[in-house]
């Protein structure tokens, strides 16, 4: 192939590139090495990794949950049609990941009680942000309240993000687990009217909060009022949509995805038809071809930055399309009888561990506000030393409720999924009563 | 039309029927879950949900077996093409074949199986894992430290972004313009506005490269910094590059590198060795992550010393004291978190096998076959395409369909449709913006020159075609499993749900 | 012709084109594989391995990278129906979708990685799920004891003889006959011949069953047992099955039962209850294995109490003293082994698997569906073409194509053939022997009522085609990855390998 | 569906089944699980198997290996359209997996270097049962001599067929390693003239023999030649081709397919031309479509059960076509150099081992032979006792040669892979120098 380039080597490719800047020896790494060799030490990785949820029984959450993988799941999305095709630019051979965002579109709407979604964000911090951009450009004031009780990550993400766009985040706190909206008779505090108002539902302590009051701004003032809703919880509870949300939110990370420490995860997006043409991201519609048959293709595009460029809705372009194919098969798995048993099962487990939980000696409750999955509980001892003696006894305790909120450092935050057995659960208290004692 | 239902019929296998939805094949009843026997005392959710939180009907979900769910999902996936079954040379995305064994790593238990909030005692692996990655993205971009939290190439624009205010503002002097050349990819002038800045646009010289002269015109004090592709998305090196940087550090401002696709330049040049202060990379171009129909990816920041007290935090970190190995750092200037958690950690425990099986050696050889493919195709096709700058180009290659518009009104776009029917998916058409008619191809360096010939060949053929049967190119393609879609039709009726379908005729 | 080499284009996908063989891809010194890094001390195989031992040249494999692999073999594998992408309505045959979790089940590292000779005390889990399967499928079948070892059902088929033989030998009356019906399976006449037996074949009678009459005529005290299939290879229950149980025992033979397919009876009947002393299962017909193009399958053979003492061994058992829970035990007279190993155990583990997943009920309810559905399609399409034996039937039935053939020229085998363009597999055709143009249609239980309408609407336009346009019918499938297959020309120009073609013209 | 048949309930669709037979409570089972039930039943089982090659190292072999599995053959013949099919009934929608076993058969044949192969068998036991039966056939002699070497379950199960064809099976004894053949001076002893004779290549001790004298005695005889060949030494190794082999048989698992606990593994099977018309099981051949396309088929079915009943070949009809496909996809993933390599790797791991634990005070060499892959040693203790002490350092330290061979109680049959390292080596050498003290 070099002849037919005319050069004599391979490093005559690199002819336009000035030879000062060359790299002389080569870069600092290590040589290659067989992929075997490469598995074992990555597997010496995992294996450094105490906190693997087959070896740890999990009562983590806070965003991030234990909740069945069904093999079908795995298997479906795993097919390499799905994982190794590119954005679906040419239709033509792109109708099996349309026709999945399509599905996948059509179960978000349905669970946010709006009626549309996008074809996926990052995860929940990026659907926030997003969220928040786009409510600050729909209302036009880049005032946004922002409940204490929504994820204290994405709080943290979204006030990143506001350095750039320049939106004025203030918090609203907890009371009692939940969020104390000013009275409308007050001056309307923080900061002025709101361009955004934004709520989680259930919020970061689990608990589950009337949006009545945050509605009832969002209509005074014009907001637009965002919903950052658990979509598990959705089988049970009323639908941010449902609430009255402009834009709900969410972590589609319990639909299918490994909690893979962290990441990738799935920002889920859903908003009322009148921000359409603000909508972030990738919207595939149904059209037809030249035969009539029914097809699926991108759609708006204008919206999007490789067309609009600095206009654009947003800077988003690689997605989440993955997570967004085997969230649509994890709940085709699930369907409607499924989703209410997976709240069901939730919300009588996790009672049953909060009850346990509170009869021990020193254990409160750390809020009183009914809960679905999760639940936050004081503790005699720093929630970190409680979690590394449990972690000793084999059990992932929950999540430190930390600085975001106060006391927090004694809280612990403790999610029981569906996953989790009575068993299981009565040997976690018990590790528990052991750690206080 | 299809008949509803749990319908078991391999459409795509056998010929060009729709697959009908999910929805259609649902029955009321059917179900494919099951869970874990909990075995707690049976609690009524009444009891349990006051009832101003219950919803009054469950949400209306597809009711399907897991039969009828299996041979849905499976019968779109034949209606699909990947990488897994043909060349992909769809120019800026590199669809290159990434190693299995990085699917294997991502679906370790001991990796995928952790919880991202788990105390750092237990999670001590992970964390070694990110900061070896860490070093190995800062040893092959020249630079001093990186944060892994961008979830794809944007994010990490953004992020690049925010960190060159951050430091703008630490020092006291905040500007407002970054300068993009006219060539850049769509996310850096989008990026650029949620960073709160105003784009400058600079203009290509007749070689494709910045306007040194242009480029000049436009700094001055208020100028943040310039972004960057190099090689860019026209495929070619800027050899000014040395230059430019001077200029734009002369003036105060920051270079950033836009490093989505670093195949061409892995182990011949870095972009800190090249004066840049900010480098995102796209993992899921250049480092073995398949592109799952448009993501998962990962869009590590590497940046200069000056910017590292600036990083998102928490940055995982070697310790210094203390029982543990590994901990959670968050640094002194932080401009905060930019993911719900890491970033894309299965994502970047591929990148991090697959840096180890190439090694320093593989990587090298990766950026040499990238840029000699595309070179082998530019001279393969020069009498066949206009080469929109005919010189050494990178890992990509443009071609221009101008003539072919003009002489047999077939655009770019139709010769893209009619290499669908030769098997191969389309190059990129209409990007860049600068190129009329542009055909943007990138091979990739896991392609083989047997694969090269074949593409080739039929460019070669949809070319000639074009010529003497120019209706057949523009009817393309007609062996898919649709025929070309109505796009305008999709954006002016817009149905985006299921729910959202004119109810059909009947 | 294609382009050999490493070619990349997805011809499944977008059209009918030929796929190279990996041969025409491979190009000398391209690679795939790596290893563990081993660290031994070089050392020449010359010092190793004497020279009359060595081989002149390397044995000739494709040589192809890991990228030009997976294309090759994705391609392939998109040019293959399978449950996952349609029904597969072929009688005999099961092929039913089977749960996904099965395979994960296959796949766990403590099943998939035990090496089978290792100690007993290092596989408890292993001998453990075996036992529990064996007693499993007791408990189904109604007998006393089963050997696991056999690797399919015709496998199965063999054991049972010679377990039949060795019984009658040590009863000191060896016998030398064997008989089955008209009907029965290809497999069972010839394992009968290699268990050492003659076939004397019995006749069904005009409702399908076995002719008594007949069947007394042949029963003599040289008969060492009957081989029956019961629901029959017509899908017919042989509702005289007391009689011939005892009509058989009274001359001193065995009952053996081909109970490939338990699917109808699950639940309902079970063969020890019906007399049987032998009875072997296919698994991958009844218990979720999937048939993998062919195999694996796996084809355990039940016993009763008098014939447990010559079952293959060594068998899994519960060891009734010792520290262990279970070990292994070769029974008194036992015929010996008939495996290289323990059977294919990956495949028992998917079998517990499914048992317990579908329990008592759940297993009553697929003999429900099993035949509900067979009956289902009958009715349905009882106007369409004619029904073999118009009775109730269990899990399949049988239709003939007759009139067709004598009216209009079509073939069931043309029937089937169109039946592919339709999306669907093709039933049974030519099976079983005793019906003129069989079309056997087994549609399993997991098949939807909307599938199996679709069956029948698909089975309707075709009968009513080949009236109209027979033509068409003949010639099909036209939508298919390749047309209808030259057979003939397989056998009389053999090429069973890559070595065996002509050499290319030109 | 029951209404359209005229049917009250379920129970009528078994109206054909007599009363008196139909089971009145059902089926002595537990009633059904959920699906994470069972998994997590499964995974207990898996749990209580301590030999399992991702926690013990493993030095066992006796015709089933720990060979490296790479993702890329796992996830290809994972693909559900192999996994999910029939036997390629259908020609014009099977040709995946026909082009496969095509590919297949050609890989066999060269390795075998005979002209054609099979589309497989059930396993190892189960191709040497065909070839004696073909041999028989071929010959017209039913006395089969069959050398210790092959191995022994092999034997056994050759055995345990031959009650039913009434074939005379005869053992040839081993000394020092390699079968005593009569000279051919002797009376053709034992049992006469043979039909058939077996040699295996390398033999069950793992040692190389010359087939000259096995060779020599078929064209004495007219006998047929039945080579069973290890398919990974192949490699390194003169084929039974190349020895003057009638028909080579082998055992596949080391392509591709895991340990298993035995099985579903690969039975080898290729011949001569002018066996074809007694080759048993399926055969794929080349042909064309109407269109003159390439194309596949399974032919010669006349030979086949399904055809010819009680005058097949064979009875076989479910082969192991899942392990065919892995076989020509792993095949095709070493290549010509990879194979090479692997037999070389193995030769040097195996020979550095074998001189290591012959060093330690006694330890002998069971024989003297050359070796490839494996080899025997005797020990002090019993092999039961050793492999236990082993076990409790984390060794699958070999296989017990057992009573199949004389003194096998005290010999250790170890086979090396190329998956060993040598510190895993050297390990091992030091647990057996200290289970010894
Ligand atoms: C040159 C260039 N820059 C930036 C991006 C954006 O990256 P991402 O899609 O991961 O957000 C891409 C890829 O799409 C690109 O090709
Ligand atoms: C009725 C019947 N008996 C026996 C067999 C033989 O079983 P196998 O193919 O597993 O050897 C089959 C299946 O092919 C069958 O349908």
């Amino acid at each position: 192939m070099l002849d037919f380039l005319g050069l004599g080597t391979l490093d005559d490719l690199f002819e336009t590139v000035p030879d000062a800047l060359r790299l002389a020896s080569g870069l600092d790494l290590p040589p290659g090495r067989g992929e075997p060799d490469v598995l074992a030490e990555m597997e010496a990785f995992a294996e450094a990794n105490r906190a693997r949820s087959d070896r740890m029984v999990c009562f983590a959450g806070a965003g991030a949950y234990d909740h069945e993988l069904p093999a079908v799941t795995r298997s479906l999305a795993g097919r390499s049609e799905f994982v190794t095709s590119y954005t679906p630019y040419q239709p033509e051979v792109a109708q099996g990941v349309l026709q999945a965002i399509f599905e996948y579109q059509t179960m978000v709407a349905r669970l946010a009680g709006l009626p549309v979604a996008n074809a996926s964000l990052y995860d929940g911090a990026s659907a926030l942000i997003e969220a928040i951009n786009l409510g600050v450009a729909a209302s036009g004031r880049p005032l946004v309240w922002v409940s204490q009780g929504v994820h204290p990550h994405w709080r943290a993400a979204a006030g990143t993000a506001a350095a750039g766009t320049g939106h004025d985040l203030r918090s609203v706190p907890l009371v009692d687990g939940v969020t104390a909206w000013p009275a409308p008779s007050e001056a309307p505090a923080p900061g002025g009217e709101p361009g955004v108002v934004v709520v989680a539902y259930p919020n970061h302590l689990g608990c589950l909060e009337d949006l009545e009051p945050a509605r009832a701004w969002c209509d005074r003032t014009g907001a637009v009022l965002v919903v950052a809703a658990d979509p598990v919880a959705a089988g049970l509870l009323r639908s941010g949509g449902d609430w009255g949300a402009d834009v709900v939110v969410g972590e589609g990370q319990a639909f299918g995805t490994p909690l893979g420490f962290g990441g990738p995860y799935l920002g889920l997006f859903a908003t009322a038809t009148d921000h359409l043409r603000r909508l972030p991201g990738r919207l595939v519609g149904e059209t037809v071809d030249t035969e009539g048959r029914r097809a699926y293709v991108t759609t708006l595009r204008t919206r999007e930055q490789d067309i609009r460029r600095e206009k654009a809705t947003s800077n988003v372009c690689t997605n989440q399309t993955l997570m967004a194919v085997t969230a649509a098969i994890q709940l085709g798995w699930l369907g409607t009888s499924g989703l209410v048993e997976l709240g069901q099962r939730c919300a009588v487990a996790t009672h049953y561990t909060r009850d346990a939980l509170l009869a021990l000696d020193g254990v409160e409750p750390y809020a009183e506000a009914p809960v679905v999955r999760e639940f936050a509980i004081r503790t005699p001892v720093t929630a970190d030393v409680l979690l590394e003696r449990l972690a000793d006894d084999g059990f992932l305790g929950g999540v430190a409720l930390g600085e975001a909120y106060p006391d927090g450092e004694r809280a612990l935050l403790i999610a029981v999924t569906e996953r989790r057995t009575r068993d299981e659960v009565d040997r976690f208290v018990a590790a528990v009563a052991g750690a206080l004692r | 039309m299809s008949a509803p239902g749990g319908r078991a019929t391999s459409a795509p296998l056998v010929g060009r029927e729709e697959e009908p939805t999910l929805f259609e094949l649902s029955r009321p009843g059917r179900r494919a879950w099951s869970f874990r026997t909990g075995g707690f005392p049976d609690r009524s959710v009444d009891d349990l949900v006051p009832p101003v939180h219950r919803r009054a009907h469950p949400v209306d979900l597809p009711e399907v077996s897991e039969r009828d769910l299996v041979a849905h999902v499976t019968r779109l996936s034949a209606r699909q093409f990947s990488v897994d079954l043909g060349a992909y040379p769809l120019g800026s995305c590199t669809m290159k074949y990434n190693p299995k064994v990085c699917d294997a790593v991502a679906a370790l238990p001991g990796l995928a199986g952790v919880h991202p909030a788990a105390p750092a005692s237990t999670v001590q692996g992970w964390l070694a894992l990110l900061v070896e990655l860490e070093e190995a993205l800062c040893a092959i971009t020249g630079m001093a430290a990186a944060t892994l939290q961008p979830a794809a190439g944007a994010a990490g624009e953004l992020t690049g972004l925010l960190l060159m205010r951050a430091w703008h503002a630490a020092a006291g002097r905040p500007r407002s313009k970054v300068i993009i050349p006219d060539s850049a990819h769509g996310t850096n002038p989008a990026s650029v506005t949620l960073g709160g800045y105003e784009v400058v646009t600079v203009s290509s010289d007749e070689r494709g490269c910045v306007d040194m002269d242009a480029l000049h015109r436009v700094l001055d004090e208020d100028v943040a910094g310039i972004m960057l592709t190099n090689p860019n998305t026209l495929g070619l090196f800027e050899e000014d590059i040395a230059r430019i940087a001077t200029a734009v550090h002369d003036v105060g401002g920051l270079l950033y590198y836009d490093g989505a696709n670093l195949n061409a330049i892995l182990g011949v040049v870095r972009p800190g060795d090249m004066g840049f202060d900010i480098v995102h990379m796209n993992l899921h171009k250049t480092f073995a992550t398949p592109h799952g129909g448009g993501g998962p990816g990962a869009g590590p920041v590497a940046v200069a010393e000056r910017l590292v007290p600036f990083l998102p935090g928490p940055r995982p970190v070697r310790t210094v004291d203390g029982p543990l190995g590994y901990g959670w750092h968050t640094p002194a200037r932080s401009i905060g978190r930019v993911h719900s958690w890491h970033g894309n950690a299965l994502v970047l425990a591929r990148a991090l096998a697959y840096i180890r099986v190439n090694g320093a050696d593989g990587l090298r050889r990766v950026a040499e076959a990238a840029v000699l493919n595309a070179n082998w195709l530019r001279r393969r096709l020069a009498g066949t395409l206009d080469v929109a700058y005919d010189r050494t180009c990178m890992h990509e290659v443009v071609f221009s369909a101008q003539r072919l518009r003009r002489d047999h009104g077939v655009r770019a776009l139709d010769v893209g449709k009619r290499l669908l029917d030769h098997g191969f998916h389309a190059p990129t058409v209409a990007f860049p913006l600068v190129v009329e008619e542009a055909l943007m191809v990138e091979p990739t360096e896991t392609e083989s020159p047997e694969t090269l010939e074949a593409l080739a060949a039929a460019i070669e053929a949809v070319v000639a075609e074009a010529a003497s049967h120019p209706a057949s190119v523009t009817a393309a393609p007609t062996a898919t499993p649709v025929g070309r879609v109505d796009e305008a039709r999709a954006a002016r009726r817009l149905v985006a749900t299921f729910d959202a379908r004119p109810t059909p005729e009947g």
